[in-house]
């Protein structure tokens, strides 16, 4: 009767697999074929130098505003590698890696980031939900997917991604209760990067990790090192596992690391030291699992020359698309256009045909946000 | 045949949508074991079981983002808000995805769902509970807005609201629940969305309504009709966004008067944007200014003045007369 | 660097001291004086009768609908015991009882649930709000008072009540996550009646306890009996004393039932069985703690005959407010009234000045929501 | 008298009030050390420090929830929801309380708050950060809602909106954030809230605007001029809601025409009721119909389609001149 603690204690659990300093705990070692290993180091190379490339893009004013991943390879890769094609990604803002590993052709995904709706269209066979913006409201949409799935019996499972900051949205919390209520097949990815633009973790929210806020829905929670793939990966094909056997939800809490601005309109230096920085790029995924592959001698030197080629290409694809024909505008607001908006699709149309000669030239829109510098492909 | 009151009507709706369709399926607070706090899902549980007819928890927010997954998926969800003055806290929901999502993907998803939310006056209940909020859902593209007037076309229009490719805000007219039986065919029936209805034919006024406001502008037509011999043409919208502006704009023509009724308060309200299209396809047939017959601006009524705040016939006959004598 | 749980393990702990067959715990029993003893008694006689008045008021139709607390007394009474004056109070639609004990007069109260907006009034100096019906949403009001407070540097702790089910919604969440990142004083106690309208606990979260929730905060959770006055005193006492220390906030979870209807609308045999009901009756809070009084001689014979004069009297002057006047409706939407406004007021008052004559009488309005009588006072 | 951009004037506002009432704090995503994504609270958290510049957890709801709470105590929060579109997440608290709570306690409370959001096209960022959403709390009674159109009248705005006893919805043009430079005065300005200025005065034609699209009607205003010999009246709404009718009406009474423009989607828009009043108050005075110069009725854009959504000098030239020729 009197006061006692209630049994069993609450417990999370903490994995690494493979250190900063490349010490390998084999016990724990995942086994993965060598061919995938290396297209996994495949993804992670073209995901860090498709960032660089387009933050010197968007720098260019050849592409608008966008949220590099530098430093996230690891989390977002490790995690995405433990899905089936047939299975369900729901990314956020900043998976633009995982994406690419999904089958976003990265011309689409470069159009994405320059205003472009055509951009955010998923091929008729990609179980991809397009980019989310605002922050955490994916997370019902892909429970909602996982107790469709389930529902038809589909073997399916759904992985959605967010960040540390998304923790504190009434989305997640909802989404979370809904879906341990449901039991449905679904693992929540946390990228802990440590940061919500200018906020840090200490000021996100008072709990000691992310991963335990799952013990709210009773549900299982993990805290890996978001920078080693190998211990994401295991965590994230345990989860997978389970949710493929009808064992319901899982949170895994990535500890990892923005090494990059928030978006190419953020200035780090605002809010965080250099030194921090440095601190987190010795920790950085691709080393550690660069001296991994090598000791198994699965490393390739013309990868990173074969990466940049293909984005070079798709660069090129990318910046041979015309302008954006302002008419499809009024596609796809309703399956059937309804007379006012054919009404006002007349008039623009009526508008446009009337061409340069209409008096006065539009003016330049003013400048871009902060940081942000103008794209020369932003206008029709 | 059976003479049905709206719940009922609504009620026979989802269960025939359902027996047609395995994946239209039912979610919200209540909806299940209770048959929903207006019966209006009622016995559905039982017949169609746990995982077709969810209680969820108590989370707008996740009710309809959880349906806009399932939407994205393939199924047709049809969702109950409890109370449309709780529907805010999904409204980001609503406007950034159920609405956006066709866009977004371009074609490649879509969300078929319909969101029922009881509304308006009439049951006096606390706050929250009466409020009239089509006007917020009105001015998101991408949705449509949908209110019945009565048992048989509410019927109609649910069946059409689920079955449409996109996403429905469908507002039911609380005081309505209850109020009238009528006739209602045991075969499905179903009514286009976006069209208006004439509801009363007449040449010398124009009386816009919808929801429960279209027993009003019927009654004060009556009066009209029996002492003044004027002549009102009752216009019931039934789909409020996109509006049916061809309609309207057509009995203005014939009529030049035009008085509005709505339960929402008056400013930036539904009714101004009936008066501004008016104003824009009927310009040179105007014979007076257009009237507004409205709640007042005001959010906080309290049931003991509700009658002095919705719209009642007398208030509506006022406005006709002032209308017809300018 | 392996797989491990992290330590320490998180704890949730269970307190009951006077249990339901009248067995207590001398260990833990608070030291409350006698006469203080009494006074929490009779406010829960009161908060008792005074439901059982107001469930026949609703079916005379002379109130409207309203939402009964019967069986959770304890929980309410025992916690906004341990409040002082200056504290705050921020309840839900289900807080009748503390609502009275914190200084709201019963006939504010019963206009209150006459639709009369009057009713809602605190009094000026009543560190209270008002009934908050959209679940959850109250308890960021709660969480920013106690901001507040603790920013002005005032002695003053808030406490805030809310049910098991709006422990679901994302209110619940942001506000907790926000209390804990403030640090700020606050005691969030929720009355777990096991039901949501229909919906029992477990569709309501896949969480052993609600308590638990606070680990998602990294903020202390207890769970108690919450028809044990005791217990619930004993633990809003001690969170109480922690959140004026300037140690922070505490969620409380009072496992207590609902024993009447959810509200004067609803009908629970549609959802839960009269089994279930019995045996919560058998749990009666006032049943235990009267007996615990006789044991300590401080029964009272006359008790309930003085409470019932006291409900009287309040009903007598609650039905002696006249009709309440409709341009009051324009009273307090602003601090001045605008004049769109100052017109839609005028039009009323001439409106109301045609008197009967117009034409025609409104109608009488619809039935009222199921299960609820109409009220005769509902019309000015 | 120094000459700023609007996030300077909007940062002088802040500042000056700040030092002046002690009740004054400012929340919101990133509003302290980085000074706000836009940079409008630069400098106040060194200044004021971390308990009065409140780096908020990221949810919108509990910023105007908690803030309401503050205000109910007696402090008058400047909130800063991060983009208008993110606000629909706070959307309950804002109308179930922050707009409610001086009738609910019958004047005992009152929420003395001010919720800044920066909202328009003109950054050319992704979906939901060019979006313009006034309409959505102009039918919201209690509120006032308030929109700048340069540094001037910003800070003047803003300094009366955070003195306001009520809650007031402040959106800021992003577009005109770095757009221009005006000088603004060192003591402290201030301009009445529900007053609209007439921008120019002109007796053909009435150009109705606010925020970022008064400079889009100025512009077309000196072309109708330069060409067309009309004078055009641009009427500067400042306060959106409540509606300065009297301000309107007084001018469309006068010219006789009226083009409304706004970068709100155009059904159900602040345009309808802008269109609406001046029926009601100005019918027997209107020669042509009004018309709306408006985005067109679609929610995503995306930067690289926005200039032929949002309006621009040649779309109200064009339709100025049709309603001076009819
Ligand atoms: C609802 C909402 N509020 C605010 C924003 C603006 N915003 C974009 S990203 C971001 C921070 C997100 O932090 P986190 O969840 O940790 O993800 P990260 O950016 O670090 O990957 C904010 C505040 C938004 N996109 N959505
Ligand atoms: C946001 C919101 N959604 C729905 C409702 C309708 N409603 C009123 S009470 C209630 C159940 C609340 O359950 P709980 O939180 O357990 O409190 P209890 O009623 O049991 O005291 C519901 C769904 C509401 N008032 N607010
Ligand atoms: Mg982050
Ligand atoms: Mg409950």
């Amino acid at each position: 009767m009197p006061r006692k603690p209630l049994e069993p204690r609450f417990s999370v659990e903490y994995l690494s697999i493979l250190d900063a300093d490349g010490n390998l705990d084999t016990a724990l070692e995942p086994a993965i074929p060598p061919d995938r290993l290396q297209e996994l180091y495949r993804a992670m190379v073209l995901g860090r130098r498709l960032d660089e490339r387009m933050v010197r893009l968007q720098r260019q004013g050849r592409i608008g505003t966008f949220a590099p991943i530098k430093g996230q390879e690891a989390s977002q890769l490790g995690s995405a590698f433990a899905l089936r094609r047939t299975d369900w990604m729901v990314p956020s803002f900043r998976e633009t890696a995982a994406m690419v590993w999904r089958g976003w052709p990265i011309d689409k995904l470069l159009l994405f980031f320059s205003g472009y709706m055509e951009g955010g269209q998923p091929a008729p066979d990609q179980h991809d939900l397009p980019v989310t913006i605002p922050v955490a409201t994916q997370l019902p949409h892909a429970v909602g997917l996982a107790y469709a799935a389930q529902y038809r019996g589909d073997d399916v499972v759904v992985m959605t991604f967010f960040g540390d900051g998304a923790t504190s949205e009434g989305d997640f919390h909802e989404a979370l209760n809904f879906a341990g209520v449901w039991h449905v097949p679904i693992v929540f990815v946390c990228q802990n990067n440590q940061w919500a633009i200018s906020v840090p973790l200490k000021k996100q929210t008072h709990s000691r990790t992310l991963a335990q806020k799952a013990l709210a829905y009773g549900l299982p929670g993990i805290q890996v090192d978001g920078n080693d793939v190998l211990a994401v990966y295991a965590a994230s094909q345990e989860a997978v596992a389970r949710a493929r056997a009808g064992d319901g939800p899982t949170l895994i809490e990535c500890v990892t690391y923005r090494l990059g601005m928030h978006t190419t309109a953020d200035d780090p230096t605002k809010y965080r030291s250099e030194e921090e920085v440095k601190e987190w790029e010795r920790k950085d995924p691709l080393t550690r699992f660069a001296e991994y592959l090598k000791k198994r001698n699965l490393w390739r030197e013309d990868l990173e020359a074969q990466v940049d080629e293909e984005i070079t290409a798709a660069i090129q694809r990318f910046e041979a698309v015309g302008p954006a024909d302002p008419l499809r505008l009024f596609d796809h607001v309703y399956a059937e256009l309804p007379p006012h908006l054919a009404g006002q699709r007349e008039d623009l149309a009526a508008w446009l045909r009337r061409g340069p000669g209409r008096n006065p030239e539009p003016e330049p829109p003013s400048p871009p946000m902060r940081g942000q510098r103008q794209t020369t492909r932003w206008q029709s | 045949m059976a003479k049905l009151n709206m719940v009922k009507a609504l009620n026979l709706a989802l269960l025939q949508e359902m027996e047609r369709d395995g994946d239209v399926i039912i979610i919200g607070e209540d909806v299940g074991v209770d048959g929903g706090v207006f019966r209006v899902t009622e016995d559905l549980h039982r017949k169609f079981g746990s995982k077709r007819v969810i209680d969820s928890p108590l989370a707008e927010a996740a009710i309809i983002g959880t349906s806009v997954g399932m939407a994205l998926y393939g199924l047709k969800p049809v969702c109950e808000v409890q109370f449309s003055g709780f529907a805010f806290q999904c409204f980001h929901q609503i406007e950034n995805h159920a609405a956006r999502y066709r866009q977004r993907s371009q074609g490649r998803f879509h969300c078929q769902m319909v969101i029922r939310m009881p509304y308006g006056g009439g049951v006096r209940a606390l706050e929250h509970h009466t409020e009239s909020e089509e006007q917020f859902y009105a001015h998101i593209p991408g949705l449509t807005i949908v209110i019945p007037s009565g048992p048989r076309n509410a019927r109609a229009l649910l069946v059409s609201a689920i079955r449409n490719p996109d996403p429905v805000v469908f507002f039911e007219p609380k005081a309505l629940y209850h109020a009238a039986k009528e006739e209602v065919p045991d075969e499905v029936e179903a009514l286009p969305l976006g069209r208006a209805q004439v509801a009363r034919e007449g040449r010398d006024l124009t009386l816009i309504a919808y929801g429960a406001m279209v027993r009003v502008a019927r009654e004060a037509a009556e009066v009209l009709a029996r002492e003044d011999h004027a002549e009102c043409e009752v216009i019931d919208l039934l789909t409020i966004s996109p509006l049916d502006r061809e309609t309207v704009v057509a009995s203005v023509r014939k009529t030049g008067r035009v008085v509005i009724i709505h339960e929402a308060p008056r400013s930036f309200g539904p009714g101004a944007e009936i008066a501004a299209s008016i104003v824009e396809g009927a310009f040179l047939s105007l014979e007076a200014p257009i009237r507004r017959v409205t709640a007042w601006d005001v959010s906080l009524v309290g049931f003991a003045r509700e009658r002095a705040h919705v719209p009642d016939a007398g208030r509506v006959l006022a406005a006709a007369r002032e209308t017809l004598a300018y």
